[in-house]
C-alpha cells in the first residue's frame, strides 16, 4: 500500500498541524500570529474531514461540503478577528496579547 | 378516689389555698399591702383549721401501716406516671399540723415585724408559697410530688432569704442556699431515678406511685442497691437539713428577715430532711452501711456546729448553728435507731419539740433585732435587752428547752435520742452525743447570760464586744429604717402572741411523749428509765450551763469563753472550720476557674475557631484559585488544553 | 413546507433585516430604534409562543422542530425581549451603533434558535458560530477604555480554540460513524463501545458547548467578558446563551449514554470542579458582574448535574433550571442595569443604600440572588432540588453532597451583595427613579421567580413533555 | 394556619412605610389568627382518635411526587401552639419598633409561615422548602434590626444553617432515591424498609444537618452569637421556635424514616447531647452578656431535647417534645425581657445592670421567672419535660443521664448567678430614671408566663397530647 | 537504474510528490508559528495552505483544493496582510521570547498531540459498509442545495454578520481616534 493511501497518514498529519497550531496559539504574543495559528487548527480539522471522507464515509461529497463550510466560517472568523485586532491596536496601541492585562482575578 | 372525696378535698384546699394566695398577690395585689395581708392570712388560717380538723378526725383512724392515700393522676407518660395526692398517716398528719401552725404563727408575727417594708406584699406571697410547698411536701403521696414540693420549698426559701435582694449578702445567701440545697437535691433525684431503675423488674409503673414507705420494696433490692439509693437520697436530706459538708448555706440564710429564719430553720424547711428520713425510714433502715454513714455525718455536723456556735456573736448565727447541731442530733437519733433496730420515734419526737422551741428562739431573737436594730447580742445586752420582758422570759424558756433541762420539751426528746445512742454497741457515739449536749447548753446559755447580766456601761469588756458597725452585720441597718414605728412601744401584741403560744408548746410538749408515741407507732413502749444515762445527760447539760455561768454569767466572769485558752481552736471555730473557704475555693477555682474557663476557651478557640477557620480557609482558597484567572489569556488557554488532554488521557487509559 | 415550523427563525430573520435597514440610516435615532426593537421583540415573543406546539422536520432532517426546541426558542425569545426591555438607554453603545447592536443581538438570537433545533453536526457548528460571532462583535462594541476590546479578543481567542477543538472532535465523530446526523450517529455509537474514539470525540465535540456554558476548564472568558462587555450584552450572554447551550448539551449528551460510567464520570468531575471553583472564586470578587460570572461558572456545574444523569428526571430538571436560571439571572442583571444607569461596571459597594434608593429594586435583587443561591420559595431552589433529586436517583451521592455544600458557599457571596445593598448606606446617592414598564417588569419577575418556585408543576410537566421528544 | 401570616404579609406589602400603626395592627391580627388557629387545633384535636387530623393534601409536582400535604398530630400540635404563642407575643414585643417597620413585619411573617409549614408538612420536599423559608429571613432580620457584631453573626448563622442544609439535601434525596417510590411523602416513605447502609448514612446526614439548627454540640456556636445580635422578637422566634425546627426535624424526618440508623447512632446522639448539656452551662457561667448567657442556656436545654430523642423511649420522646415546647416559651420569655431591658438601657452587661430589679421590678420578675424555669424549678413546664427526659435517659444511657442530672446543679448556679448579678445588688444610678414595663408591653410576657405555669401545673394536657403520636411513632420504628 | 526506476514508477513519483506536499505543509506551519517576523508567518501560512490544498488533491478533491487556495490564500491571507499593515509597525523592537512560555506551550500542544495520537492509534477505523463512489462537483452542489441547504443559508448570514461586524468595529475605532 502506498503511504498516501493510508487514512492514518492523513490523520497524523492533521494531528501535527493541530499541535503546531495549538503551540502557536499558546506561545505567540502577536494577535495576528495567533490568528494564523487558529487557521492552522481549522485546517487540521479540514484535513481530518477530508481524510474520513476519502476513506470511510458512505457519501464522499459530505466531507468536501463540510470543508467548504469550514473555509467560509474561517473566513468570517478571520474577518471578525482582524477587525477586533485592529480595534485592539487602536485602543491599546499594541497587538501584543500580553499587554491586554486589565481584566484579572 | 375522685376529687370529691372529702379528705382529698380538704387536703387539696390545704395545699392549694396558699398557692392561690401567692398567685393572686404576685399578679394582682402586690402593690396593696393590706389587701395582700388579708388574703394571705385567710389562706393560711383555713389550712390551719383544716389541718387540725383532719388531725382530730383521723388521729385514731390511721396508723403507719395503714395510711390513707387519696390521689389522682397528674401526669401519665409511658413508664412515668406521676400521681398527685395525699398520704395521711400519723407522721404526716402531725407534721401537717406543725407546719400549718408555725406557718400561721409566723404570718401573724410578721404583721408586726415586716410592717412598713416596701416588699410587704411580696413577703406574704413568698410566705404563702413556702407554706404551700411545705404542706404539700409533708402530705405528698408520691415520691415525685414530694420531690417537687421539696424543690419548691427550696425555691421559696431562695426568695425569702434573698428577700432584701438589693443587699448583696442577702442575694448571695439566697443563691447559696438554693444552689447548695440543689446540690443535695440532685443526689435525691438521682436516688429516686435509681430506685425506679432498680425496680423496673417489679413492673412498677412510675416514680410516684410506689408506696412512699418503700417498706415492701426493700427486701426486693439487694443491699448494695439500697445503700446506693439511700445514700443518694441522703444527699438531699443533707442539703435541706444542713448536714456536713453542705450545711454552709444555713448560717448564711440568716440574711433573710427573722420570721423567715424562724420558719425555715425551725420547723419547716430544715425539718423536711429529717422528715424525709422518717418517711423512708424502712428504706434507710434496710441498709446498715448507709445508716452508719448518716451517723458519722450527723455526728460531725453536731460537733462542728456546736463549736462554731460557741464563738458566734450574732444571735441569729448562734441559733442557726444550734439548729444545725440539733438537726445533727435528730439524724443521729434516727440513724442510731435504725442501726439499733428501734423505731423512728426518738428523732421524730425531737423534730417536733425542736420545731416549737427553735421557732420560739428565733422569734424572740427577731423581737430583739427588731427592737435594737442589730443582730449582735452583746450590743443588745448593753442597750438593755433584758428590759423586754416577754421575749426575755420566752427566750429563756426556749434556751432551757434547747439545753434539755427538765421539764421543758427538749429534755424529753433529747433523752429519747440519748437512749437510742446508748443502745449502740460502740459507746463512743453516746459520748459524743453527750458532749454535744454539753456544748449546746454552753453556747445557748452564753447568749442568755450575756443578755441577762450585762456589764456596767464602763466595763472594759465593751471595748471588745460593743461594736456597732454602721450598716453592720445582719440587717441592723435595714431595720433601722423603720425603727421609728414601734421602737419604743415595747413588743407589739402580734409579735408577742406567737411567742407565748410557742413558749407554751415548749413547756407542754415534753409531757406528751407517751401520747405522741402511741399516736405515731400505734403503741407505746414502756420506758425503762436508764438512770445512769439520765444523770449523764442532765449532768452534761447542767455542766454546760455552769461553764457558761462561769465564763459569761457570774459577776466575776471575764466574758471570755474557755475556748479562748486554745487560740488556734478558737480561730478555727470562728472561721467556721474553714468550710466556707473550702466551698468558695471550690466554686471559684474549680467551677469558674477551671471548668468554666476551659470550656469557654474551648468554645471560643477550638469549636468556634474551627468554624471560623473553615470559613477563612474557604475564602482563602477562593483567593488562591482566583490566581488561575491571570490576565494572560494564553496561560488560561494552556491550562485549558492541559486539563483537556489530562481528561482525555485519563479516559483513554481507563479503557 | 409549513411556515409555522420555521416561523420564529423567519421572523427574527425579518427583524434582522429591519435592523439592517435601520443601520443604513444616515442619522441615528436611538429612541425610534428602541421602539421598533421593542415592538419586534414583543412580536417575536408572540410568534415563538404561537409556534410552541409545532413539531416536524425540515431541511432533509437536519432541522428538527419539537416541543423541546420550541420551549428553548421561546426562552430565547423571552431572553431577547427581556434584554431589550433594559435597553431603553444604552449609554455604553455609541448612538450610531445602536441599530447594529440590535442587529447583532438579533442574529445571535437566530443563531441560538437554529442551534436548539439542529440535529446535524455541521448545522450545529455553523449555528454555534453564528451566535458566537455576533457576540464577539457585540462585546467590543462598548465604549470603553480598553477593557472592552480586551474582553472581546479574549472571548474570541478562547472561543476560537474551543470551536477548533470542537471541530476536531466533530471530525472524529464523523469519521467514526460516517454521518453528521445525530439520528444516524446515535445507533452507531454502541458498535464503537470497544474503541475510545466515540467517547473522546464526543468529549472534544462538547468543548464548544462547555465554552458557551462556561464549564471548567472552558470558563476563563466568562469573568473578563462579563465585566468587559456592556451590561446589556452581558445580560444576554448570561441568560439566553446559557439556555441555548444547555439545550444543545442535552441533545448531545445522549450520545454518551452508551459509554455509561466513564463518560458521566468525566462530566461529574467537570461539574464538581466547575461549581467549586466558581463559588470559591466568586467569594473574593468586588465587581458585581464579575461575581455573577463566577456564579455562572458554578451554575454551569449545576446544569451538568442534570445533564449527566442522562435520564428523564435529570433532563426535566435541567430544562426547568435553565428556564429558571434565565429568569432569575435576568432579574439580577436588570437591577444592575437600573442601578448603573450610566452603564458602568457596578462594584458591589456601589449598591449601598439600595433599599432606600429604590426599595423595589432591592427587593428584586434579593429575590433574584436568593433564587440564584437556591433559597426557597424560588424557582432557583426548586430547580436545584430537582437537579439534586435526579442525580441522587442515579446514585451520585457525593456529587449531590458537594453540590449542596457548594450552595452554602455560594450563599456567602450572595449574602455579601445583599448586605451591601440592604445594610450599608451612602448618603451621597440619591434615589433611583424607575420607569413604569420597568416597575411592572420587576413585579412580574418577582412573581415568576416566587410563583413558579412554589408551583412548579406546569413547567415540570411541560419539560417532561419536551424531554419525551428528545430521549 | 399557613394562610394567615401569608395574608398578613400580602397586606403589609401593600401598605406604606408611614402607616406604622396599621402595619403593626395587621401583623398582630395575622399573628393572632394563627395563634387562635393553633389553640383551636390543639383543643379540637381528638386525642382518643390519635393519628393525623386536619389533613390537607394537594398534588404539586406529579413527576417528582411532590405534594402539599399538611396535617396535625400529637407531635406537631404543641409545636404549632408554641409558634402561635411566640409569634403573637413577638409581634407585641416589637410594637415599639420604629425603623423600617414594614419590612420587619414582612420578614417576620415570612419566617413564621415557614415555621408553620415545617411543623405541618408531611412531604419532605415541602418540609425542606418551609425549613429554608424559616431560616433565611433570619439573615435580614438580624442584619437590619440587630446589634452587636450583627454582620458577623448574621453571616455566620445563615451560612452555618445553610451548611446544615447542605447535609440535609443529600440525606433527604438519598431516602427519596433509595425508596424508588418517586414520592416525597413521608408517610409513604415510612413504609419502606431501607437498607441499613442507607439508613445509617441518611440518618447521620439528617441528624448533622438538622442538628445544626438544634444547636447540637459542637455545632452550636452560631447560636449565642446569633441570639446576641438579633433583635428581640427575632431572638424570641429564633431560640423559641426555630431551634425546635431542628430537633423536630430530627424526630420527624431522621428518626421517623431511618429507625435503624437511629439505633445505630443513638449513642452518638446521646453523647453529643450530654456534652452539650454540661458544656452549655459551664460556658454560660463565664458569660457577662445577658444574651450570651441565654444563648448558652439554650445550648444546654436543647441538649436535653436531643438527649430525650436519643433515648428512643416513649418517656424520652414525650419529655423531649415537651421540652421543646417549654424551652420555646421560656426562651421567648427570656429574650423578651432582655430585649425590653436592652431597649431601655442599651446594655446587656450583667455587671453594669446590677440591681435592676429595684428599677424595673416587673421586667425583672419576668426575667427571674424565666431563669427559674430554666433552672428546672417545679411548677414550670420545663420541669416536667426534664424530669421525663432524665428518667428515660437513666434507663437507657445511665452515665449520660447522671451527668446531665449533675449539670442541673451548675444550671441552677448559672441561672442564679445571672439573676443575682443583674437584678439584685445595688442599682446602677445611671438607669434610675427608667420606668417599668407598661401593662400593654407586659401583656405578652404575662402570656408566656401563664403558659409556662399552666403546663407546669397541668402537664397532662401536653403530655397526653404528645403521647398520642409518640406511641404509634415508636411502634412504627 | 533499477533503484532509480523504482522511484520513477507512477507510484514512486506520487509518493515523492506526496512527501513534498507533506513537507510543505509542515514546514509552512512551522514557519507560520515559529518565525519572529510576522510577514514570514503569513508566508508560512500560505505555504502550509498550499500544502493542504495538495493534500486535498491526494484525497480526490480537486474542487476543494482549488477553493482552499482561493479562499485561504486568496482572501484570508490578504486580509491578514492588511491587518498587519493597519496595526503594529514592524520596526518596533520586540521583547525577547520567554522560554517558560514556549516550554509551556510546547508541553500543552505536545500533551494534546500525545493524547490524540494515542486515540487515533487505538481506534480501528471501519469504512462504511456501502460507499458511493461519486466524487464529482455536481454531487457537492447537489448536497449544498439539499441536505446542507440550511447551512448554506446560515453561512451566508454568518458572512454577512462578519462583514457588518468588521465594519462596525473598525468604524467605531476610527470615530474615537
Amino acid at each position: 500500500m502506498l503511504v498516501f493511501n493510508h487514512l492514518e497518514t492523513y490523520l497524523y498529519l492533521a494531528l501535527v498541524l493541530f499541535a503546531i497550531g495549538l503551540y502557536g496559539v499558546l506561545a505567540r504574543r502577536s494577535l495576528i500570529a495567533i490568528l494564523i495559528s487558529v487557521e492552522l487548527i481549522l485546517n487540521a480539522a479540514s484535513i481530518n474531514f477530508m481524510a474520513f471522507n476519502r476513506f470511510l464515509a458512505p457519501h464522499p461529497a459530505v466531507g468536501q461540503v463540510i470543508t467548504l463550510f469550514i473555509m467560509a466560517v474561517a473566513a468570517a472568523e478571520a474577518a471578525i478577528a482582524l477587525s477586533i485586532i485592529v480595534a485592539v491596536y487602536r485602543k491599546l496601541k499594541s497587538i501584543n496579547i500580553e499587554h491586554a492585562t486589565e481584566l484579572r482575578g | 378516689m375522685g376529687s370529691c372525696d372529702p379528705i382529698f378535698l380538704s387536703c387539696f384546699l390545704i395545699v392549694a389555698l396558699p398557692l392561690l394566695s401567692f398567685a393572686v398577690i404576685m399578679i394582682f395585689t402586690w402593690r396593696r399591702h393590706k389587701l395582700s395581708l388579708s388574703i394571705s392570712l385567710t389562706c393560711s388560717t383555713i389550712p390551719l383549721i383544716l389541718a387540725w380538723s383532719l388531725f382530730y378526725k383521723l388521729h385514731n383512724a390511721v396508723t403507719l401501716a395503714k395510711p390513707i392515700i387519696t390521689q389522682v393522676n397528674w401526669l401519665v407518660s409511658d413508664a412515668v406516671i406521676v400521681p398527685f395526692g395525699f398520704l395521711l398517716d400519723p407522721v404526716s398528719l402531725l407534721m401537717l399540723c406543725i407546719v400549718a401552725t408555725i406557718a400561721w404563727l409566723i404570718q401573724i408575727y410578721s404583721i408586726g415585724y415586716m410592717e412598713g417594708d416596701p416588699g410587704f406584699a411580696r413577703f406574704y406571697a413568698d410566705l404563702s408559697l413556702f407554706g404551700m410547698s411545705m404542706l404539700s411536701l409533708v402530705s405528698a403521696s408520691g415520691m415525685l410530688q414530694l420531690f417537687i414540693s421539696w424543690e419548691l420549698v427550696g425555691l421559696a426559701s431562695y426568695l425569702l432569704i434573698g428577700f432584701w435582694y438589693e443587699k448583696f449578702s442577702a442575694s448571695e445567701a439566697g443563691k447559696k442556699a438554693f444552689v447548695v440545697t440543689r446540690f443535695g437535691d440532685i443526689g435525691f433525684f438521682m436516688g429516686l431515678v435509681f430506685l425506679t431503675f432498680f425496680m423496673k423488674d417489679l413492673n412498677i409503673p412510675g416514680l410516684g406511685i410506689f408506696d412512699i414507705n418503700g417498706a415492701a420494696l426493700t427486701h426486693k433490692l439487694s443491699e448494695a442497691q439500697v445503700t446506693l439509693c439511700a445514700l443518694l437520697i441522703f444527699c438531699g436530706v443533707a442539703g435541706k437539713s444542713a448536714q456536713f459538708p453542705i450545711h454552709v448555706w444555713l448560717p448564711d440564710a440568716m440574711e433573710g428577715p427573722t420570721p423567715v429564719s424562724a420558719l425555715l430553720h425551725s420547723a419547716t424547711m430544715v425539718a423536711a430532711g429529717i422528715y424525709l428520713i422518717t418517711r423512708l425510714f424502712p428504706l434507710f433502715a434496710a441498709s446498715a452501711t448507709a445508716m452508719s454513714v448518716v451517723l458519722v455525718i450527723s455526728t460531725i455536723t453536731l460537733l462542728l456546729s456546736s463549736t462554731i456556735g460557741m464563738v458566734a456573736k450574732d444571735i441569729k448565727q448562734v441559733w442557726a448553728y444550734s439548729t444545725v447541731s440539733q438537726l445533727g442530733f435528730m439524724a443521729m437519733g434516727l440513724s442510731a435507731a435504725a442501726l439499733g433496730g428501734s423505731t423512728l420515734f426518738a428523732g421524730y419526737y425531737h423534730l417536733t419539740t425542736h420545731a416549737a422551741f427553735k421557732a420560739l428562739l428565733f422569734l424572740c431573737a427577731g423581737v430583739f433585732i427588731h427592737h435594737f436594730g442589730t443582730n449582735d447580742f452583746f450590743v443588745m445586752s448593753k442597750d438593755g435587752g433584758r428590759k423586754l420582758m416577754i421575749p426575755m422570759v420566752t427566750v429563756t424558756i426556749g434556751a432551757l428547752a434547747l439545753a434539755g433541762i427538765f421539764p421543758f420539751a427538749g429534755f424529753f426528746s433529747k433523752e429519747a435520742i440519748m437512749a437510742q445512742l446508748w443502745h449502740l454497741p460502740n459507746k463512743l457515739w453516746v459520748g459524743l452525743g453527750l458532749f454535744g449536749a454539753f456544748l449546746t447548753a454552753y453556747y445557748t446559755f452564753r447568749v442568755i447570760f450575756v443578755m441577762l447580766f450585762p456589764r456596767k456601761d464602763d466595763n472594759p469588756v465593751w471595748k471588745e464586744y460593743y461594736v456597732r458597725e454602721p450598716g453592720g452585720h445582719g440587717h441592723g441597718a435595714h431595720d433601722d429604717d423603720h425603727d421609728g414605728h414601734n421602737g419604743n412601744h415595747g413588743v407589739p401584741w402580734v409579735m408577742a402572741f406567737p411567742l407565748i403560744v410557742l413558749a407554751a408548746f415548749a413547756c407542754v410538749l415534753g409531757f406528751m411523749q407517751t401520747g405522741l408515741e402511741k399516736f405515731l407507732l400505734g403503741e407505746s413502749h414502756p420506758h425503762e428509765m436508764n438512770y445512769l444515762l439520765l444523770v449523764l445527760a442532765v449532768g452534761s447539760a447542767l455542766s454546760g450551763i455552769g461553764l457558761a455561768w462561769l465564763d459569761w454569767g457570774s459577776p466575776a466572769a471575764k466574758w471570755q469563753g474557755f475556748i479562748r485558752k486554745v487560740p488556734v481552736l478558737e480561730n478555727f471555730f470562728i472561721q467556721k472550720w474553714y468550710m466556707d473557704h473550702f466551698w468558695r475555693w471550690f466554686l471559684n477555682t474549680v467551677i469558674y476557674g477551671t471548668f468554666s474557663r476551659i470550656f469557654t476557651y474551648n468554645d471560643r478557640r477550638v469549636v468556634d475557631g474551627g468554624v471560623d477557620a473553615v470559613a477563612f480557609s474557604t475564602i482563602g482558597s477562593g483567593r488562591l484559585l482566583s490566581f488561575l484567572q491571570t490576565a494572560f489569556v494564553q496561560l488560561n488557554l494552556l491550562f485549558m488544553v492541559l486539563v483537556l488532554a489530562g481528561v482525555g488521557l485519563y479516559l483513554l487509559m481507563g479503557r | 413546507m409549513n411556515v409555522m415550523l420555521f416561523g420564529p427563525e423567519l421572523y427574527y430573520l425579518g427583524a434582522a433585516l429591519v435592523f439592517f435597514f435601520l443601520t443604513l440610516k444616515r442619522k441615528p435615532e436611538p429612541k425610534a430604534d428602541y421602539q421598533i426593537a421593542m415592538a419586534l421583540g414583543l412580536g417575536g415573543l408572540l410568534v415563538t409562543g404561537l409556534c410552541l406546539c409545532q413539531h416536524g422536520e425540515l431541511f432533509f432532517k437536519a432541522y428538527r422542530v419539537d416541543l423541546f426546541s420550541q420551549i428553548f426558542k421561546f426562552a430565547l425569545a423571552l431572553g431577547f425581549f427581556l434584554v431589550l426591555t433594559i435597553c431603553h438607554n444604552l449609554p455604553q453603545i455609541a448612538e450610531r451603533d445602536q441599530a447594529e447592536f440590535y442587529l447583532f443581538l438579533t442574529t445571535t438570537t437566530i443563531g441560538m434558535m437554529l442551534l436548539v433545533s439542529s440535529v446535524e453536526l455541521l448545522t450545529i457548528y455553523v449555528a454555534l458560530e453564528l451566535s458566537s460571532y455576533s457576540l464577539y462583535i457585540l462585546v467590543p462594541l462598548r465604549r470603553g477604555d480598553g477593557i472592552d476590546v480586551e474582553a472581546g479578543i479574549k472571548y474570541l481567542l478562547i472561543g476560537a480554540v474551543s470551536s477548533g477543538v470542537m471541530l476536531f472532535g466533530l471530525s472524529y465523530l464523523f469519521g467514526a460513524t460516517g454521518s453528521t446526523y445525530l439520528a444516524d450517529i446515535l445507533p452507531k455509537l454502541p458498535q464503537l463501545a470497544s474503541s475510545p474514539i466515540g467517547l473522546l470525540g464526543l468529549l472534544l465535540a462538547l468543548a464548544g458547548f462547555f465554552f458557551k456554558l462556561s464549564v471548567f476548564p472552558f470558563h476563563f472568558w466568562a469573568p473578563d467578558v462579563y465585566q468587559g462587555a456592556a451590561n446589556q450584552v452581558t445580560t444576554f450572554i448570561a441568560t439566553a446563551s446559557k439556555a441555548a447551550a444547555v439545550a444543545l448539551l442535552l441533545r448531545l449528551a445522549i450520545l454518551g449514554a452508551g459509554y455509561g460510567y466513564s463518560f458521566t464520570k468525566a462530566l461529574v468531575i467537570l461539574s464538581i470542579i466547575s461549581m467549586t471553583l466558581g463559588n470559591l472564586v466568586a467569594i473574593i470578587q468586588r465587581d458585581f458582574k464579575r461575581l455573577l460570572a463566577y456564579s455562572s461558572i458554578a451554575h454551569a456545574g449545576y446544569f451538568l448535574i442534570g445533564i449527566l444523569t442522562l435520564k428523564e428526571a435529570g433532563y426535566i430538571a435541567a430544562i426547568y433550571y435553565a428556564l429558571a436560571y434565565l429568569v432569575m439571572n435576568f432579574t439580577v442583571f436588570m437591577v444592575i442595569n437600573e442601578v448603573a444607569k450610566d452603564g458602568r461596571d457596578l462594584k458591589i459597594q456601589e449598591l449601598a443604600g439600595l433599599w432606600r434608593r429604590s426599595p423595589l429594586l432591592s427587593l428584586s435583587l434579593i429575590v433574584g440572588l436568593f433564587a440564584l443561591a437556591g433559597v426557597p420559595p424560588s424557582i432557583g431552589f426548586t430547580g436545584k432540588l430537582l437537579l439534586f433529586t435526579s442525580a441522587m436517583s442515579q446514585g451520585y451521592f457525593w456529587l449531590v453532597l458537594i453540590g449542596a455544600v457548594n450552595g452554602t458557599i455560594s450563599l456567602y457571596y450572595y449574602l455579601r451583595v445583599i448586605y451591601c445593598s440592604y445594610f450599608t448606606d451612602d448618603p451621597n446617592l440619591g434615589p433611583i427613579t424607575i420607569s413604569t414598564p420597568i416597575r411592572f417588569l420587576n413585579y412580574a419577575l418577582i412573581a415568576i421567580v416566587l410563583g413558579f418556585g412554589v408551583f412548579p408543576d406546569r413547567i415540570v410537566e411541560l419539560a417532561k413533555a419536551a424531554v419525551k421528544t428528545v430521549l | 394556619m399557613l394562610i394567615s401570616p401569608l395574608m398578613g404579609l400580602m397586606v403589609l406589602l401593600l401598605l406604606k412605610e408611614e402607616q406604622k400603626f396599621l402595619i403593626r395592627a395587621v401583623s398582630l391580627v395575622a399573628a393572632g389568627i394563627s395563634l387562635g388557629l393553633a389553640i383551636f387545633v390543639f383543643v379540637a384535636y381528638d386525642k382518643s382518635l390519635g393519628g393525623l387530623q386536619f389533613v390537607e393534601k394537594y398534588e404539586m409536582v406529579k413527576t417528582f411526587g411532590i405534594a402539599y400535604h399538611v396535617g396535625v398530630e400529637g407531635l406537631n400540635a404543641p409545636m404549632l401552639l408554641l409558634t402561635g404563642i411566640v409569634i403573637f407575643t413577638g409581634v407585641l414585643t416589637m410594637w415599639e419598633l420604629e425603623t423600617r417597620t414594614k419590612e420587619f413585619f414582612i420578614w417576620i411573617l415570612a419566617l413564621v409561615t415557614g415555621v408553620f409549614g415545617v411543623f405541618m408538612s408531611y412531604d419532605m420536599f415541602m418540609f425542606f422548602l418551609f425549613y429554608e423559608i424559616a431560616v433565611v429571613p433570619m439573615y435580614i432580620l438580624i442584619l437590619v434590626w440587630g446589634s452587636t457584631r450583627k454582620e458577623y453573626a448574621a453571616m455566620k448563622l445563615t451560612l452555618y444553617l445553610m451548611a446544615g442544609s447542605g447535609f440535609i439535601i443529600p440525606g433527604i434525596l438519598m431516602l427519596y432515591a433509595a425508596s424508588g417510590l418517586n414520592t416525597f411523602n413521608m408517610l409513604a416513605l415510612h413504609g419502606v424498609h431501607f437498607s441499613p447502609w442507607v439508613q445509617k448514612a441518611a440518618f447521620l446526614l439528617l441528624f448533622l444537618g438538622f442538628g445544626v439548627l438544634a444547636a447540637v454540640w459542637p455545632f452550636h456556636t452560631w447560636s449565642p452569637v446569633g441570639h446576641v445580635a438579633a433583635p428581640t422578637a427575632v431572638s424570641m422566634l429564633h431560640a423559641g421556635v426555630l431551634m425546635k425546627l431542628g430537633s423536630f426535624a430530627v424526630l420527624r424526618v431522621a428518626m421517623y424514616l431511618c429507625p435503624e440508623g437511629f439505633h445505630y447512632w443513638a449513642q452518638l446522639m446521646a453523647l453529643l447531647a450530654t456534652v452539650g448539656i454540661v458544656y452549655g452551662v459551664f460556658v454560660g457561667l463565664a458569660q457577662t452578656d445577658l444574651k450570651y448567657v441565654i444563648g448558652y442556656s439554650s445550648v444546654s436545654h436543647m441538649g436535653i431535647v436531643c438527649l430525650g430523642l436519643a433515648t428512643g423511649t416513649v418517656d424520652g420522646l414525650n419529655g423531649s417534645v415537651f421540652q421543646m415546647f417549654a424551652h420555646g416559651i421560656m426562651t421567648a420569655l427570656f429574650f423578651s425581657s432582655v430585649g425590653y431591658i436592652y431597649d431601655r438601657t442599651h446594655t446587656r452587661d450583667i455587671h453594669e445592670l446590677g440591681g435592676f430589679s429595684k428599677i424595673m421590678p416587673v421586667a425583672s420578675a419576668f426575667f427571674i421567672t424565666a431563669a427559674l424555669c430554666g433552672a428546672g424549678v417545679p411548677g414550670m413546664a420545663s420541669f416536667w419535660a426534664e424530669l421525663l427526659v432524665f428518667i428515660a435517659t437513666v434507663k437507657v444511657f445511665p452515665i449520660n443521664g447522671l451527668l446531665a442530672i449533675a449539670a442541673l446543679v451548675v444550671g441552677a448556679l448559672f441561672a442564679l448567678r445571672v439573676v443575682q448579678t443583674t437584678f439584685f445588688n445595688t442599682p446602677n444610678p445611671k438607669f434610675e430614671h427608667f420606668e417599668d414595663v407598661s401593662p400593654f408591653l407586659g401583656l405578652p410576657r404575662m402570656m408566656l408566663i401563664a403558659t409556662l405555669v399552666f403546663f407546669g401545673i397541668f402537664p397532662q394536657t401536653m403530655v397526653g397530647m404528645i403521647k398520642t403520636a409518640v406511641i404509634p411513632f415508636l411502634q412504627g420504628m | 537504474m533499477n533503484f532509480l526506476g523504482s522511484f520513477l514508477t507512477p507510484q514512486g513519483v506520487a509518493t515523492a510528490a506526496f512527501f513534498m506536499v507533506v513537507g510543505m505543509t509542515i514546514v509552512g506551519a512551522l514557519i507560520a508559528v515559529a518565525a519572529r517576523n510576522i510577514f514570514h508567518n503569513v508566508l508560512g501560512l500560505v505555504l502550509a495552505l498550499i500544502g493542504v490544498a495538495g493534500l486535498f488533491l491526494y484525497l480526490n478533491s480537486p474542487f476543494v483544493a482549488l477553493m482552499e487556495i482561493l479562499i485561504y490564500v486568496g482572501a484570508i491571507c490578504i486580509a491578514i496582510c492588511f491587518a498587519i499593515m493597519l496595526s503594529e509597525p514592524m520596526y518596533l523592537p520586540r521583547p525577547p521570547r520567554k522560554l517558560t512560555k514556549i516550554l509551556g506551550a510546547a508541553a500543552g500542544a505536545g500533551l494534546i498531540f500525545v493524547f490524540l495520537f494515542l486515540l487515533t492509534k487505538k481506534t480501528t477505523w471501519v469504512p462504511a459498509a456501502q460507499r458511493s463512489t461519486d466524487w464529482s462537483v455536481t454531487t457537492i452542489g447537489h448536497y449544498l442545495l439539499t441536505n446542507y441547504a440550511l447551512i448554506f443559508e446560515v453561512v451566508s448570514l454568518l458572512l454577512l454578520v462578519a462583514m457588518l461586524g468588521a465594519i462596525v468595529i473598525a468604524r467605531g475605532g476610527r470615530g474615537s481616534s
